[in-house]
């Protein structure tokens, strides 16, 4: 026979002015289950628990209900409560009589009051049916997964193996370093940002509890948090990285050329190459699509430079399998294309260039030596038009949010610009400049006092050629008119979009993605960093446009996460999850297809007793289940059910009133 | 043989002739045979839209409803300020049996309105159903040597929602057609810009102005001539072209020509049908580049038709 | 339509080449000419197999029985029996190995009275889904075009209280005798969740109220699932019209959730187990 | 509509047992965890009033929903039933108010085939943020429940002496 | 200067967004209309600008701009918005609004347009076909301009572009009917 305790709290007077407390302690006691209740002014305090405390002991109660608040607010208090004395935590329950009853019927106390006796009732008949429940333990892998060598994978990555965690870092290209490898300088601080990015990258590679694993793409994650295993493709790239010295010889003699995607496609590179001088790991790997002896079976140049052997053509693509129990995905961003915008004459005019590719132009190891040139002729533009929100805040063409790096990268270009070519005019067509951030406000306020940059608030309405001349169409807002500026070259500001990947990797991992194509956290707020998923976390513009501070924040506080999950051998989890009834489940495996996490797979399990035969149930993974009960509604068997919201739990509920 | 519902639409019996008739040049040795719809009227372009919006449907309606009556699935109008309103109507019923129930009632003796006959322009007809391959195959006189701008103007491409057919910005159907015959299609910026339109009469300063543009960048985009498929272009930047270069004080001396001109021409039709007299802006100094061609007639052959009397003036 | 010589004759063949070790056929019950299902083990026996549009029965709830389970069995299965069948295999009660099929293109079958039973009449799928062996020619029927059922049509129709004091009165007259479950080839749970103790309060309970709860329990455990075999009504002794909920639920589900009929595609699980983002959303505040 | 709704209830509900004076109907209000009960918090904190009828039961997530759970409130203590959820594309399991979406109108379809006034099932999607939505919601369903009058059918009570 | 805060709730707003079926709320000021428009230099106030005005509720001001009369429809405005407001759609809404509240703008320019439209549909009204020749002289003589564009004429007419037959239609009861119909639509709305 179930004993159950009720403690009713008045909330001060948040209870108490609305509910008459002491009725519903009167009506509860005629509960026959219920051997004790009782009132007190704030249930929650040091003396209100020991209340709870006492009683358990001295009543030997089997479970316990409090009215009081909602038990999102403090359940987590009253089950501490009832571990100390000794009592199962899981045997409460929560009547919320101050959200649902006293706040939201303040003009009726007799309505509150009943209603708030009907709450306690449902409670307590709930309470009989619980259960006592145990907190799940599972075992922890300490190594962690950095999908991404951009400045967000290595800031992670960093963090997490100065903690002395393993970390297993996957780049898909041939070396780390991400966008922020092609930037020339940065803003506000106009830091060179090789010079502050290449000493992290070293330190990567060199670093004794870093895997960097290049050249390679994450092909399948099993398992759940603390547990994952996770398959990676490595790339074959036909040089031997062991024996490779990166001396250079190979390259500088292959006779292919193709367009050099670090310099957005400005010069060209060789089908054997380092993505950059810079690059870590500086090794070649060959281009399997332009190689012509992989392609045709002629050349084999580099294999005959190479006085080390290191050129292996019969090399095969190869997966590699790593535990794990951790995952940072910090898979940046891609560029928007802006060909959408025909008005432009973007693809027809070779004028128009995008801000990355003046980037490259404007930086010193870039393919035009730091002097921005006209791709058509070659020659120095003097007139330059920069524009702003290209494929940005234009749902129509382009993206509805705001990239929120252009106005400031542009402000930076019109600098950049300035110093390169000293007798150039800037002229910025943007619609709101858009600069919160640390220092930012004063180096926008900089560059246009010394610059003399002109500044037009509108959006660029067409660009149309005139002789070798852009000219460039829109209206200056301010002015209530319309202006054409005549250009030698247009720079556009194109938006930062998703990468382009991103809703592939979110389904092979299990998370979700917006309709950008975002990973989406868990909460915008107060889970930035976390996905859904447990143990998978975001760092970067993988989740959202964000500037380097912004990502290297992110990535230090994913990897905050990372080194908060490994802190014990176990990791503590909510019992609250789904079991199985063998002996009723028919095996139709219909929650396996309802499982958001696939965490139901199957067993076999003899068909009788001592029996030799097997037939083939349901088997839930405690670790991964997140307790949702979709399972448990669609089994026809009633063989699910969901600890601490079991089905007569939940009937108890709805027939004690 | 490929059969085609027409609407003419009615500058095909005045400013723009020259595109009737030699669009069923075209059409003849491309074996399409159209079927006029019977008893069409006015589409209402330009002034229904501007001042009323039923009007600016039941007008079209009327002749959408017509043509349902005939077999064809498929309307073919020359005129683009006519297809321009003629989509418009059939796209706004489509999406709203309502509206179309309620605009039907003003029509409601000729028919219920159903959605079945599509409508496309005859630069649509010619790219989407014969093809430009067909185009080409068909070619006896080629127009090698001859750079034009291909002028689309607003309404053949434009709302994109609407027409459903090609770029609004920067088209090339036509362009690929031109090429088809032979001839070079110059990069020219302002294939889409407004030539003026309908202020042609009432708000002559604009037309000249906007169409004063357009015909200095098909000048500076080396192009001979300009070519177009409709017949309000045709008539802002053939017509008003000697007031225009009155005013700009610059000589273009740039003819305007329907694309069915050129391919009833490429086709290998006698120049003698193809109304060449009727420009206002000479043409012979365009056609000198392609060749030697029969001779273009200097008199109009025929006299003008009788002119009926029509005394009444309200 | 009569299909008996050829179904001896493959039985006949399926025993001889070893292939099985029972054959679910239908036999005459041997007192008029209606008939009943057999399970033939002994090939001596294959002769008093029948096919003809007498033969009713959905013998696909035959697989649920422990003569056949994890046998080898040789089966007749119409249209609809077909569909219930590809649902068996989508939800793993059956090894398609171990099943040989003679599909039956289905010209429908009579009730006693020899009229075509009226789900024949409204039939969408006549012909058998999944099959070894098609016996009859394949009616090309247009399986996308839903057919409202008319009963469960002209009850829209009427008010609301006269459909309550309907089905009432349907409810009352369940004696809870579980047939229309036991007839169902798709109730194959180890142990109904009606007759479990946290399932009712009325466990057993030959009421009204314990009847409309175990029918609507057991109706939209079917919904989406149900092919319209009406076995349960055949097998129901107080005649109660069953289809009515589960054409009710299978015209909601075809209307809103998708464009076929249940068990037509393979692998398809019931629109419960599935969903999709267009789903309506409109009688939802 | 008022004639129409007094017309259904008389003969529905059965003349003698129509709502005695001061009868106040019970709504069962199952909430998910995480959007509706923690919206349904809110519009206590933010002191939003709405009448007193709904009994709140917590699930983790509407998906945990299964329909006899509707069908038992209805034929036990209830005169009507609120389920709330996540919005689509909200849910913290992801996936599950999609699944749940779809018992629920076959359910409310298959009740109102039987004799049940559709108003007595109906369906929310209340945020953690709307507050004041779930107090509106509540309004809505205890007045569209109070015009219906109280439930007699299937009830337990009613059918025991057969 | 505008007084705001004054007027109450913005009706003008409400009904050109229900006329029109767009939602000028949307836009964002970020003029890509106004660099479009061929004809933005002849308004009053460009297409920006009767945005805002429109969002600010000013009814009269907007009814009175002659820009909806200088708006051609081209549409070329609505393919470059970045929010895709169907602007072309808003003019011809405050147009109508304006004809339907008896709003007369009495420029001249304006006046031409206005009458230029009215003397095309009585046309087709009466013939149900437009005949062009006869149009210009009509409106020539409407506008008391008689000898505009009569240097085209001769020319015009000789090379046979502009033929000066009109017959009605036969169909042209019909048209007429359709006209009475269609008004009585545009009052019943």
């Amino acid at each position: 026979m179930a004993r159950v305790g009720v403690f009713v709290c008045f909330c001060g007077a948040n209870i108490a002015d609305y509910v008459d407390v002491p009725q519903v302690v009167e009506e509860v006691k005629r509960i026959k289950e219920v051997k004790f209740a009782t009132e007190y002014k704030y249930m929650c305090s040091d003396p209100g628990q020991g209340m709870i405390r006492d009683a358990i002991v001295q009543n030997k109660l089997t479970s316990i209900v409090v009215a009081a608040c909602s038990p999102r607010m403090h359940e987590k208090t009253f089950r501490k409560a009832l571990s100390d004395a000794g009592m199962n935590p899981y045997l409460l329950e929560v009547a919320n009589i101050r959200e649902h009853s006293s706040w939201v019927h303040q003009k009726d106390k007799k309505a509150a009051t009943e209603k708030a006796m009907d709450l306690c009732r449902m409670a307590v008949a709930k309470s009989i049916a619980n259960e006592q429940l145990h907190e799940i333990s599972v075992p922890v892998t300490k190594r962690a997964l950095v999908i991404g060598g951009g400045i967000a994978g290595i800031q992670a990555a960093l963090d997490i193996a100065d903690a002395r965690i393993p970390v297993v870092l996957v780049e898909r290209s041939p070396s780390i370093g991400g966008k922020m490898a092609q930037l020339d300088e940065t803003f506000p601080t106009l830091d060179c940002a090789q010079c502050i990015l290449t000493p992290k990258m070293v330190d990567v590679a060199s670093h004794p509890y870093i895997e960097l694993i290049p050249y390679s793409e994450v092909i399948e994650l099993q398992g759940f948090v603390g547990n994952y295993k996770v398959r990676i493709k490595k790339k074959a790239s036909y040089v031997n990285f062991k024996t490779c010295t990166g001396c250079g010889a190979c390259w500088q003699k292959c006779p292919v050329k193709v367009p050099n995607e670090y310099n957005m496609g400005i010069d060209k590179r060789k089908a054997i190459y380092t993505p950059f001088p810079q690059a870590v790991p500086n090794k070649p790997v060959i281009d399997a699509e332009h190689c012509t002896m992989l392609t045709k079976g002629k050349c084999g140049i580099c294999a005959k430079v190479c006085d080390k052997g290191s050129i292996d053509y019969t090399m095969q693509d190869e997966i590699i399998e790593r535990e794990i129990g951790a995952v940072v995905v910090a898979t940046g961003y891609d560029m928007w294309d802006p060909k959408p915008y025909e008005e432009y004459g973007v693809g027809r005019f070779k004028d128009i260039i995008t801000s990355l590719e003046f980037e490259r132009m404007v930086s010193a190891n870039g393919p035009t030596n730091g002097v921005p040139i006209r791709p058509s002729d070659g020659k120095v533009p003097k007139n330059v038009v920069f524009i702003k929100c290209v494929g940005s805040r234009d749902e129509a063409k382009g993206i509805e949010y705001c990239s929120k790096i252009c106005c400031m990268y542009t402000t930076k270009h019109t600098i950049l610009l300035h110093h390169k070519v000293h007798d150039s005019h800037a002229y910025v067509f943007y619609m709101d400049i858009r600069a919160a951030g640390k220092g930012y406000e004063e180096f926008v306020k900089k560059a246009q006092v010394d610059t003399g940059t002109t500044y037009l608030r509108g959006r660029v309405s067409k660009i149309y050629k005139k002789g070798d001349k852009l000219m460039v169409r829109g209206e200056d807002a301010q002015l209530g008119q319309v202006v054409e500026v005549e250009a030698d070259m247009v720079v556009l500001a194109t938006a930062v979009s998703a990468p382009k990947d991103n809703p592939d990797l979110a389904r092979l991992l299990g998370i979700s993605y917006d309709k950008y194509g975002y990973l989406s956290e868990a909460h915008p707020k107060l889970r930035p960093v976390e996905t859904a998923k447990a143990g998978i976390f975001l760092a970067g513009c993988t989740q959202a446009p964000k500037d380097i501070p912004e990502t290297v924040s992110q990535a230090s506080a994913c990897a905050a996460k990372v080194c908060g999950l490994f802190a014990g051998d176990t990791m503590k989890k909510d019992p609250m999850v789904s079991t199985i009834n063998n002996e009723y489940c028919s095996g139709c495996q219909n929650c396996v297809k309802v499982c958001p996490y696939g965490a139901i797979v199957t067993d076999d399990v003899p068909i009788g007793h001592g029996s030799k035969e097997l037939r083939t149930v349901a088997k839930i993974n405690e670790g991964v289940c997140q307790g949702c009960g979709s399972c448990v509604a669609i089994c026809r068997s009633m063989a699910i059910n969901l600890a601490g919201f079991t089905d007569p739990q939940i009937i108890n509920e709805i027939v004690s009133i | 043989m490929k059969k085609l519902t027409y609407f003419p639409g009615c500058s095909a019996h005045g400013t723009s002739e020259e595109f009737d008739s030699t669009l069923k040049l075209v059409l003849k040795t491309l074996d399409v045979e159209l079927e006029d719809i019977p008893d069409w009227n006015c589409c209402g372009a330009t002034s229904a839209h501007v001042m009323t919006e039923n009007l600016a449907y039941a007008l079209p309606m009327r002749n959408l409803v017509l043509a349902e009556k005939l077999e064809n699935t498929t309307m073919g109008i020359a005129c683009a300020s006519c297809y321009q309103r003629m989509k418009v109507t059939k796209v706004h019923m489509d999406e709203n049996p309502e509206l179309a129930q309620r605009i039907n009632t003003t029509v409601v003796e000729e028919g219920t309105y159903k959605g079945t006959v599509d409508v496309k322009s005859m630069l649509q007809y010619f790219y989407e159903d014969i093809g430009v391959e067909t185009i080409r195959g068909k070619v006896t006189k080629s127009l090698a040597g001859l750079k034009v701008a291909c002028y689309y103007g607003c309404l053949l491409t434009r709302p994109k929602n609407i027409t459903k057919f090609d770029s609004p910005e920067y088209p090339v159907s036509m362009d690929q057609i031109c090429e088809a015959l032979g001839a070079t299609a110059t990069e020219f910026d302002y294939k889409t810009e407004c030539c003026g339109a309908s202020f042609s009469i009432s708000n002559t300063e604009v037309v000249l102005n906007l169409s004063g543009q357009i015909l200095a960048m098909a000048k500076e985009s080396g192009a001979h001539a300009i070519v177009v498929a409709c017949p309000l272009c045709q008539s802002n930047l053939d017509m008003r072209q000697p007031d225009i270069e009155k005013q700009q004080g610059v000589k273009y001396d740039i003819p305007v020509f329907y694309i069915t001109q050129l391919m009833a021409l490429a086709f290998g039709n006698p120049v003698d049908q193809l109304k060449f007299p009727k420009h206002i802006v000479p043409v012979e100094g365009a056609l000198a580049n392609i060749g030697k061609i029969d001779p273009v007639p200097q008199k109009v052959k025929k006299p003008i038709k009788a002119v009926e009397a029509e005394s009444e003036v309200e | 339509m009569n299909y008996t010589k050829q179904i001896q004759d493959i039985a006949s063949q399926l025993f001889a080449e070893g292939k099985i070790d029972v054959f679910v056929g239908y036999r005459l019950n041997g007192f008029d000419d209606n008939q009943v299902p057999v399970l033939i083990k002994d090939p001596q026996d294959v002769h008093k197999l029948v096919f003809t549009d007498k033969s009713v029965f959905n013998l696909v709830n035959y697989l649920k029985t422990d003569h056949t389970r994890r046998k080898r069995v040789g089966l007749v299965v119409k249209g609809c029996d077909s569909r219930s069948l590809n649902l068996m295999l989508t939800e793993n009660q059956v090894k398609r190995e171990n099943i040989y099929v003679v599909g039956i293109c289905c010209e429908g079958v009579t009730d006693d009275a020899g009229q075509k039973m009226q789900n024949c009449v409204d039939c969408m799928v006549p012909d058998a889904v999944v099959s070894d062996e098609l016996l009859g020619t394949a009616s090309g029927a247009d399986t996308l075009t839903y057919k409202m059922n008319a009963d469960v049509a002209a009850l829209s129709n009427i008010p609301l209280t006269e459909r309550a004091a309907y089905f009432e009165e349907v409810f009352e007259n369940c004696i809870r005798c579980n047939a229309c479950r036991h007839s169902c080839p798709l109730c194959y749970c180890a142990k109904c969740c009606i007759d479990q103790e946290t399932a009712t309060l009325y466990n057993g309970a030959n009421t009204t109220s314990a009847a409309f709860h175990a029918l609507m329990t057991w109706s939209l455990h079917l919904a989406g699932r149900c092919v319209d075999c009406r076995n349960c009504e055949k097998a129901c002794p107080s005649h109660l019209p069953l289809h009515l909920l589960h054409k009710q639920n299978e015209s909601v589900i075809f209307e809103n959730f998708q464009e076929h009929l249940a068990g037509v595609i393979p692998e398809d699980r019931g629109a419960f187990y599935k969903y999709s983002l267009k789903d309506p959303d409109d009688f939802i505040m | 509509m008022e004639a129409e709704v007094k017309d259904q209830l008389v003969s529905i509900e059965k003349p003698e047992l129509i709502a005695p004076p001061n009868w106040e109907p019970v709504i069962m209000g199952i909430l998910c965890n995480w959007c509706s009960y923690a919206g349904s918090d809110l519009t206590g904190t933010s002191r939003i009033q709405y009448p007193p009828n709904i009994r709140i039961i917590r699930v983790p997530c509407s998906s945990r929903v299964d329909p006899w759970f509707l069908i038992k409130s209805l034929q036990t203590t209830a005169d009507g039933v609120l389920v709330s959820g996540c919005h689509p594309g909200d849910c913290h399991y992801i996936s599950g108010n999609y699944f749940a979406r779809r018992r629920f109108l076959v359910t409310k379809k298959l009740l109102n085939f039987v004799g049940f006034h559709e108003n007595r099932i109906q369906f929310s999607w209340v945020s953690a943020a709307e507050g004041p939505k779930f107090a509106k919601v509540v309004n809505k369903v205890t007045e569209d429940i109070k015009k219906l009058g109280p439930l007699h059918l299937y009830k337990k009570e009613n059918f025991e002496k057969k | 200067m505008i007084t705001l805060g004054t007027q109450g709730k913005n009706t003008f707003l409400a009904d050109v967004n229900k006329k029109s079926g767009a939602n000028v709320l949307e836009c964002y000021q970020c003029g890509k209309c106004v660099g479009t428009c061929p004809v933005s230099q002849y308004m009053d106030f460009p297409p920006r600008e009767i945005m805002q005005m429109i969002k600010l509720g000013l009814r009269n001001e907007s009814y009175m701009a002659n820009s909806h009369w200088f708006c051609l429809t081209c549409s070329a405005c609505s393919g470059r918005c970045p929010r895709e407001i169907d602007i072309p759609a808003v003019m011809e809404a405050v147009r109508h609004l304006a004809i339907e509240e008896n709003y007369i703008n009495d420029s001249t320019k304006v006046k031409e347009i206005r009458k230029f439209h009215e003397i095309f549909l009585a046309m087709i009204k009466r013939y149900g076909r437009n005949y062009e020749l006869r149009m210009m002289a009509e409106f020539n003589i409407r506008t008391r301009n008689l000898f505009k564009d009569m240097h085209l004429a001769p020319k015009a007419l000789l090379k046979g572009k502009i033929p000066l037959g009109v017959k009605p239609l036969k169909s042209a009861k019909a048209i007429k009917r359709m006209y009475e119909l269609a008004e009585k639509l545009e009052k019943n709305k």
